[in-house]
């Protein structure tokens, strides 16, 4: 308990987070009660929390190593496209016999597909040192272009029957994605911690230079982050196309902004090296309730978006009045709110003037 | 305690009971100090001692916890450093705080415009003032190239340059030399002699000793946020200096090769770079510490990188063990037992707002690894905690920022996470920049265990004294060219640090003198 | 359908009909939740009616939006979906849960265990050829035309351009259409608007274009405006506050729409009916212009509300809506 | 005066990224006049123009915040309050004049941004975050509180039509007349003032000083909260001017419009050469990237691209176009020993 607490006051970002979402749940709670927060409601909200919650992992990646993905929803598009395909009859026929093979082979598809975006990307940024910012804006419209080349925007349906079920499923109370969402979540967060991949994650978000200096493989690093978002993307693809038993091009969109804004909630630094997926956890969690409290009260999708945005607004306005030093305000103040370098380094432009 | 009297007249600038902490840490305690016009008052005192806070005080960077500060007599209650330069006290900060996009001209003239008010600036008065004060101290820089795009030589006389332009009365130099020359450093020494000729007033801060008897008056020194005393500078020595700083005798030993196996470690071979370096021929054995010096842009660093595997050579080849290897990335290097310690502490060597243990076990990230393949906390511990102790890191507590610790002990983290790697050959470029006394002898009798331990090390830097002291060959690079080659015979003979002084300083010189013995 | 127990889950004993549009904040569907709101006050003893969605056209907020209504027990949920196929799972599971379910342009679901109904305003056939009808009248069955739609995603889109595509080729085999894959205008006003003026350069003899958005035939009409032109003639889907102005000054030939307020409220009233327990039978009318006579196949119901905007229809600048 | 700002900014060397951006330009408008023969024409030149008045507006704004080493995504949503909220305010007081309206949707966008600046530097906040979260809230409010009401055609303030169809001049062609939009002295206004602001005043180089390093800009004497309340107000204020442009050029009211665009102003400001760290970027490349975005979206037809394909094309030919640019730029900094990534 001791060890909890003392835990709680050095990561106040988390603290504040936490401690937000467990009073607006509370006061959503008190004011809709079972209208929301019955067993079904809590399993809806479990249910649709899945495959944002994934797309949300898979952006709060992009962010640890200073990077951003643009393109998590185009990528979760086309491996969906993909894996619908393959289980729509139109390439390989449906029959009693082999519906449990398509079955495999569209969860393959999708991972695969997933993961060659994520390579993709990985190249583009690494080896092409072209800004994660751009390299995404581009393959987010190359993604999009391709599932648009291949289905000229018609939805793709699944006729394997059972791969819906995905959806539908429970382990006792909880929906089974709603478990792979809690199973992804427990890998990302140990592969971080616990490996030397996610150390080095951190390390490269924090200082690249640094860790090429260290003698790390840092361009391998960052190819293999975006594979490992790639393979999130493909899951969070299976979990749409069961949800919706097809795919279409442009579904799931609007996810992209709000997963960005889901992962800056959740403290994580748009520049790199700092964040934690347990706070992810709580971020998502909260904007979850609000958004299903919007519906129940009847707002309008702009009344939402206000929230959101006030909600974000708050927590991060309270973190900076927790963390500020209780005496004046002295330390080197980061001017532009974190958005420079640190200070005492210097950017190095060298041209041939300085070199030699 | 041989104290003076500061100044018979009232003082320019007179700190009462300074008080201020960091989170936990407390950087002054109840500091008094008095600087009287006209006079060099040096600060010394180790990494971290609040040399810099002191200053960052005075120029309103920091507001004080406690105490009070006078200037030219009048109470001085500077709520923003444009307080403190509107009263005539100028700065040059230890990390320079230059505008790396800007150009030398903005760079130089900044204070002036600020001072200006005028809403419009006007590039050609910029222009004017960036030139003037250029000449001033003899220096010839493009006026219209970015900040950014200089060496740190040329950056740090930038600096110098804005704070010269305006006049002040004050003026505060914190560790200006750490990327000169000798020659630069003698220039600069002389414009501050003249400076205060003048009248103005100026704090100088350096951890190297000759540079602060050069010139100070008085010396104040710093030791863990306490003012210790004020002396004269005439009533003190290095070695008297030292012991006040750092509270024991502070002795560089000289190193010499005591190990008989003379095969090569590491042989470099008529290594080139187009732009950068060629015809780089020399090799080292183990228990070599081979010096390497020269002028900024001699092509030092970007051998180092070469070797590394950061900068491809283009020409020639490396040998390690008598085996030819190729080196085209750290991880090559590493393999063939080559570490690197670089140039640019910050941006180079450390994560700094990471714990020491993850710092000190960044390269060795295998080493922690439990059975099953996952980072090992206790290992972690275990293993930071080695690193610790072998560098003697002042700061026990491996959980502690590495961006906390003082300068000193931050290059002891970087040296320190290639120690238990065993790098055959052990790069070190630019050590002991901006360290104290202290830690520099610390950071030396490491090197020099490593040495005796078999380990060859390649030592650059920028100081005659460092290298006659610390290594048994030399190499003196010009121009991306080896100039010439000491073996330890040469380098301790009488008289030989002066030698190398007059070489360093110049080269052409030399070059010409060469190629005259080759013409003989 | 399933009438279910009258009232439930809401405590004043009034079902609670929900219609989900597809996007929220554009005129269309403003107009389609007037419609909700007048049934919702002609029946506010017995409905609480409301009209929510998403603020982009992307169909995973509505499938979002249908789960909370599921979960919250409504009695009944109405649909304009963006992504049938997509949408159909999650209304399966809203019908399993006892609720009534209502969808428009969404035929591909007639017969399927994922609605109790459709309402279409018209046979979209019909409504499609329509479009061809006015085009070819327009262009004098001669010349190149062009076609835009929302999105390539949009089935409704695709349906009524093929119906006009179709008309086009039977009764004027020599009228060119140059994009055989209609080009996208978004539904956005900036991209019709662009769309436009490339089209316009890059086919120089173009003399008509279809559209199937009411930005899509502004964004042509805005372009031709522009440039002085009206040697193209340009049809599309629209609403009378949007067409007007360019039909009376001769920047639009014709359109065709019909009223979003009478869907929604057609929607509804069938809910209703079905909450009740009433049947829903061809000829039943429900209580707005254009559905007084309905014809119910299965599932369908369909209405009769095309409607033909022509110039001088509005000579005196009163828009119905 | 010697130089007139025009001629500082011709006389300027390019710098890389500009050179190679206007060879990508150039190259590419080759390539589609060798597909589409319609294409090299007076009346397409001043299409793009007139279309991509408020993106280039806009990007001006993205630009300065760039500078500053900060990032913004409310522009869009201040364009859109600001423009909307003007045009309401002009049919409530029944002022229906082009200059009233653009004065009251700039002071509002001034407004909001000073919200964003004082977010900003009070609390010490990331810009990315505070302007994510103001975007939101900014056009949340505006729907609560103002509604959503579209305004077509017949809705729209006198005024605001006349000012989108205003032409400098107009040339007759084969395919109708070609007229120069009132937008583009516009627009070169906005950028001459801009490069001004940034170039020639005080407060400009602080904005480059703020981006290069914040702690000195501090230290010299620089005020960072007034400099970031210029920042985020002008942004506010060319936001506001963007949305009457955009809504001008449309002739269309829609208060949902815009919200969704900012990826594309950002990218083309990036592709323009401005850093996401600060301290770099020029109006001239700004513009070239406008340039480029523009082209890219509004060519795929004279290249004949099923529209089916057109995605996969535009996508293919950015991605193309960026490892160019970034990879040249990556051998560069090996050879001048540049080891940061991007
Ligand atoms: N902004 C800050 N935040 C936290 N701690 C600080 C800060 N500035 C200084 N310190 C701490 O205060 C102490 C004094 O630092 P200061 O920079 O004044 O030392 P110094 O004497 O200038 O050292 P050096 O010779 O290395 O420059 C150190 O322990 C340092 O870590
Ligand atoms: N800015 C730079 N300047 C000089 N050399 C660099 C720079 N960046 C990378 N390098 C070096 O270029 C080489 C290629 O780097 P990279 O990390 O791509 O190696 P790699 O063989 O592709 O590794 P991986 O197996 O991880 O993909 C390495 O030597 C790397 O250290
Ligand atoms: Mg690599
Ligand atoms: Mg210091």
């Amino acid at each position: 308990m001791n060890r909890f607490t003392t835990f709680l006051a050095r990561d106040k970002d988390f603290t504040v987070l936490a401690i937000t979402t467990i009073v607006v749940t509370f006061a959503l709670y008190m004011l809709l009660g079972q209208r929301v927060f019955s067993l079904a409601g809590v399993q809806s909200m479990s249910i649709q929390v899945s495959e944002f919650g994934l797309l949300a992992i898979a952006m709060g990646l992009a962010m640890l190593t200073g990077g951003i993905d643009l393109s998590i929803v185009a990528a979760a598009g086309l491996a969906g496209v993909m894996a619908s395909l393959a289980m729509s009859g139109q390439i390989i026929p449906v029959t009693e016999d082999n519906s449990g093979m398509l079955f495999v082979l569209g969860v393959v598809v999708a991972l695969v597909t997933g993961l060659l975006t994520g390579l993709l990307n990985g190249l583009i940024i690494a080896k092409l040192s072209v800004p994660p910012i751009l390299a995404t804006l581009g393959t987010m419209i190359l993604f999009t272009g391709i599932g648009m080349a291949i289905t000229t925007g018609n939805s793709v349906g699944i006729l394997v029957g059972g791969f819906s079920d995905i959806a539908a499923l429970a382990i006792g109370p909880a929906p089974l994605v709603f478990v792979m969402l809690i199973v992804v979540f427990v890998a990302v967060g140990l592969t971080l911690t616990k490996t030397r991949f996610g150390r080095r994650i951190y390390l490269f978000g924090e200082n690249d230079v640094a860790l090429r200096f260290s003698g790390a493989r840092t361009e391998r690093t960052i190819i293999f982050t975006y594979m490992l978002i790639g393979i999130i993307v493909g899951l969070a693809a299976i979990v749409i196309i069961a949800r919706a038993n097809s795919m279409r091009v442009g579904f799931g969109e609007s996810y992209l902004l709000q997963t960005i804004l889901a992962v800056v909630l959740a403290g994580f630094n748009p520049f790199g090296g700092k964040g934690r997926i347990v706070s992810l956890g709580f971020a998502l969690v909260l904007l979850q309730t609000l958004s299903t409290s919007m519906t129940a009260f009847g707002f309008s999708p702009y009344a939402k978006n206000l929230v959101w945005g006030l909600m974000l607004l708050v927590v991060m306005v309270v973190t900076y009045y927790v963390n500020r030093p209780r005496a004046k305000v002295r330390r080197p103040r980061d001017m532009t709110g974190g958005l420079v370098a640190p200070t005492g380094t210097f950017p190095t432009v060298r041209s041939k003037a300085g070199a030699r | 305690m041989p104290e003076t009297n500061p100044a018979a007249s009232s003082p320019l600038l007179s700190a009462r009971g300074l008080e201020i902490s960091f989170g936990g840490i407390q950087a002054l305690r109840g500091v008094d100090l008095d600087i009287a016009p006209g006079e060099i008052h040096c600060l010394a005192g180790e990494n971290g001692s609040g040399k810099s806070t002191f200053t960052k005080i005075v120029a309103g960077v920091y507001q004080a916890d406690a105490g009070e500060i006078a200037f030219n007599g009048e109470p001085a209650h500077w709520h923003h450093p444009s307080d403190a330069v509107a009263a005539g006290i100028q700065v040059i900060y230890q990390d320079l705080s230059l505008f790396p996009h800007l150009s030398v001209a903005e760079n130089i003239a900044v204070n002036h415009m600020m001072q200006d008010r005028s809403p419009i600036i006007s590039r050609k008065r910029m222009r004017a003032i960036a030139k003037e004060q250029l000449e001033r101290i003899g220096l010839d820089l493009p006026l219209d190239a970015p900040v950014g795009s200089l060496s740190m030589a040329n950056r740090q006389l930038v600096a110098i340059c804005r704070a010269l332009s305006m006049d002040a009365r004050l003026l505060f130099m914190d560790e200006p030399t750490t990327a000169l020359t000798h020659r630069e450093v003698s220039r600069l020494l002389e414009i501050v002699l003249d400076l205060k000729r003048r009248g103005l007033s100026i704090v100088f801060i350096s951890h190297k000793l000759d540079e602060v008897f050069s010139i100070a008056d008085n010396i104040s020194v710093f030791r863990d946020g306490i003012k210790v005393g004020d002396f004269a500078a005439a009533d003190l020595d290095e070695v008297s200096l030292s012991r006040h700083m750092t509270g024991r005798d502070v002795t560089y030993e000289r190193y010499h090769r005591t190990q008989d196996d003379d095969r090569p470690v590491l042989e470099v071979k008529e290594l080139a770079r187009e732009g950068h370096y060629t015809d780089v021929t020399f090799d080292v054995r183990r228990g070599d510490i081979l010096g390497v010096i020269g002028l900024l842009g001699s092509g030092r660093t970007e051998m180092a990188l070469s070797l590394f595997g950061l900068n491809d050579h283009t020409g020639g080849s490396i040998v390690v063990d008598g085996e030819p290897v190729t080196i085209r990335a750290p991880w090559d290097a590493m393999r063939h037992g080559i570490a690197l310690v670089p140039e640019d502490r910050h941006e180079q060597g450390l994560f700094g707002k990471q714990s020491v243990a993850v710092n000190a076990t960044a390269t060795m990230l295998e080493r922690i690894l439990t059975s099953v393949r996952t980072l090992s906390p206790a290992k972690e511990k275990a293993l930071a905690q080695r690193v610790v102790d072998e560098m003697k890191v002042n700061n026990r507590d491996i959980a502690t920022r590495v961006s906390n610790l003082s300068g000193g002990n931050q290059q002891k983290v970087v040296i320190g996470k290639w120690l238990f790697r065993d790098p055959k050959v052990f790069i070190l470029d630019s050590p002991t920049v901006g360290i104290d006394i202290g830690s520099k002898s610390e950071i030396y009798d490491q090197i020099h265990r490593l040495a005796r331990e078999d380990m060859a090390v390649i030592m650059i830097s920028d100081e005659a004294e460092e290298v006659v002291a610390n290594c048994n060959r030399i190499l003196v690079m010009h121009d991306g060219r080896i100039l010439r080659t000491f073996q330890e015979e040469e380098i301790r003979a009488e008289g030989f640090r002066d030698r190398l002084d007059e070489i360093i300083s110049n080269p052409d010189d030399q070059d010409q003198s060469e190629q005259q013995e080759v013409a003989r | 359908g399933d009438g279910g127990d009258a009232g439930s889950g809401d405590d004043d004993g009034k079902y609670r009909i929900v219609t989900v549009s597809k996007v929220e904040g554009i005129t269309w569907f403003q107009r389609m939740s007037e419609g909700v709101d007048m049934f919702n006050d002609e029946y506010s003893d017995e409905v609480e009616a409301y009209q929510t969605g998403p603020d982009s056209g992307d169909p995973a907020q509505q499938v979002q939006i249908v789960e909370d209504l599921i979960a919250q027990q409504v009695d009944a949920i109405i649909v304009v979906p963006n992504d049938v196929l997509g949408i159909a799972p999650v209304l399966e599971r809203a019908r399993e849960a006892g609720i009534i379910v209502g969808v428009t342009e969404a035929t591909q679901l007639v017969g399927t265990d994922s609605i109790d109904y459709d309402v279409e305003a018209f046979y979209n056939a019909e409504f499609g050829a329509g479009f061809g009808q006015q085009l070819t009248e327009a262009m004098n069955c001669e010349g190149e035309y062009a076609t835009s739609v929302g999105l390539l995603t949009s089935e409704s889109h695709m349906e009524w351009l093929a119906a006009a595509n179709e008309y086009i080729a039977e009764n004027c085999p020599d009228m060119v259409n140059v994009s055989p894959t209609p080009y996208e205008n978004e539904n956005d006003d900036q991209v019709s608007r662009d769309l436009a003026e490339e089209i316009l350069s890059a086919y120089p003899d173009l003399g008509g274009y279809l559209a199937t958005t009411p930005s899509g035939g502004s964004g042509m009409a805005s372009a031709l405006r522009d440039k002085g032109r009206q040697d193209v003639q340009v049809v599309a889907l629209t609403l009378p506050s949007v067409a007007g102005p360019d039909l009376e000054e001769g920047y639009m030939f014709a359109g065709q729409g019909w009223d979003p307020a009478g869907w929604g409220w057609a929607l509804n009233d069938v809910a209703l009916r079905m909450l009740k327990g009433e049947d829903v039978t061809t000829g039943t009318d429900l209580g707005w212009p254009g559905y007084e006579e309905v014809v119910v196949d299965g599932q369908l119901i369909i209405g009769n509300d095309i409607q033909q905007y022509y110039p001088g229809d509005f000579a005196d600048g009163d828009y119905p809506f | 005066m010697t130089r007139s700002p025009f001629a500082a900014v011709i006389h300027r060397k390019m710098t890389t990224m500009e050179k190679m951006l206007s060879l990508i330009i150039v190259g590419y408008i080759i390539l589609v006049a060798t597909q589409s023969a319609s294409f090299f024409s007076i009346s397409t030149l001043f299409d793009l123009i007139r279309s991509g008045a408020a993106l280039t507006i806009f990007a001006f704004g993205v630009l300065i915040v760039f500078i500053s080493g900060g990032i913004d995504v409310s522009f869009a949503a201040i364009g859109i309050v600001a423009g909307y909220s003007a045009v309401l305010i002009s049919k409530a007081a029944g002022v229906d004049d082009i200059l009233f309206i653009i004065v009251v949707a700039v002071a509002i966008g001034c407004g909001l941004g000073s919200i964003n600046a004082l977010l900003i530097h009070l609390h010490n906040l990331p810009t990315l975050i505070v302007t994510l979260g103001t975007a939101s809230v900014f056009h949340g409010a505006m729907a609560l509180l103002l509604g959503m009401e579209t305004f077509t055609r017949s809705g729209v303030p006198q005024s605001i039509l006349d000012f989108g169809s205003a032409r400098l001049f107009t040339v007759g062609g084969e395919s109708g007349q070609a007229g120069l939009s009132i937008f583009l002295p516009l627009v070169i206004g906005v950028g001459v003032l801009t490069w001004f602001l940034l170039y020639r005043t005080r407060i400009g180089r602080s904005v480059y000083a703020l981006g290069s390093n914040a702690e000195s800009a501090s230290r010299v004497g620089m005020s960072i909260l007034k400099t970031q309340l210029f920042i985020y107000m002008y942004v506010g204020a060319l936001s506001g001017l963007a949305g009457i442009v955009y809504f001008s050029g449309l002739a269309y009211i829609n208060p949902a419009a815009l919200i969704g665009t900012e990826l594309a102003v950002i990218a083309a400001v990036v592709i323009g050469g401005a850093k996401l760290t600060g301290g770099e970027g020029t109006i001239l490349g700004t513009v070239l990237g406008v340039m480029i975005w523009q082209l890219l979206q509004n060519t795929l037809i004279h290249l004949g691209l099923d529209s089916s394909f057109q995605d996969l094309f535009f996508g293919a030919v950015l991605v193309a176009i960026l490892g160019f640019i970034y990879f040249r730029q990556r051998q560069a900094n090996r050879r001048a020993l540049v080891f940061s990534s991007n």
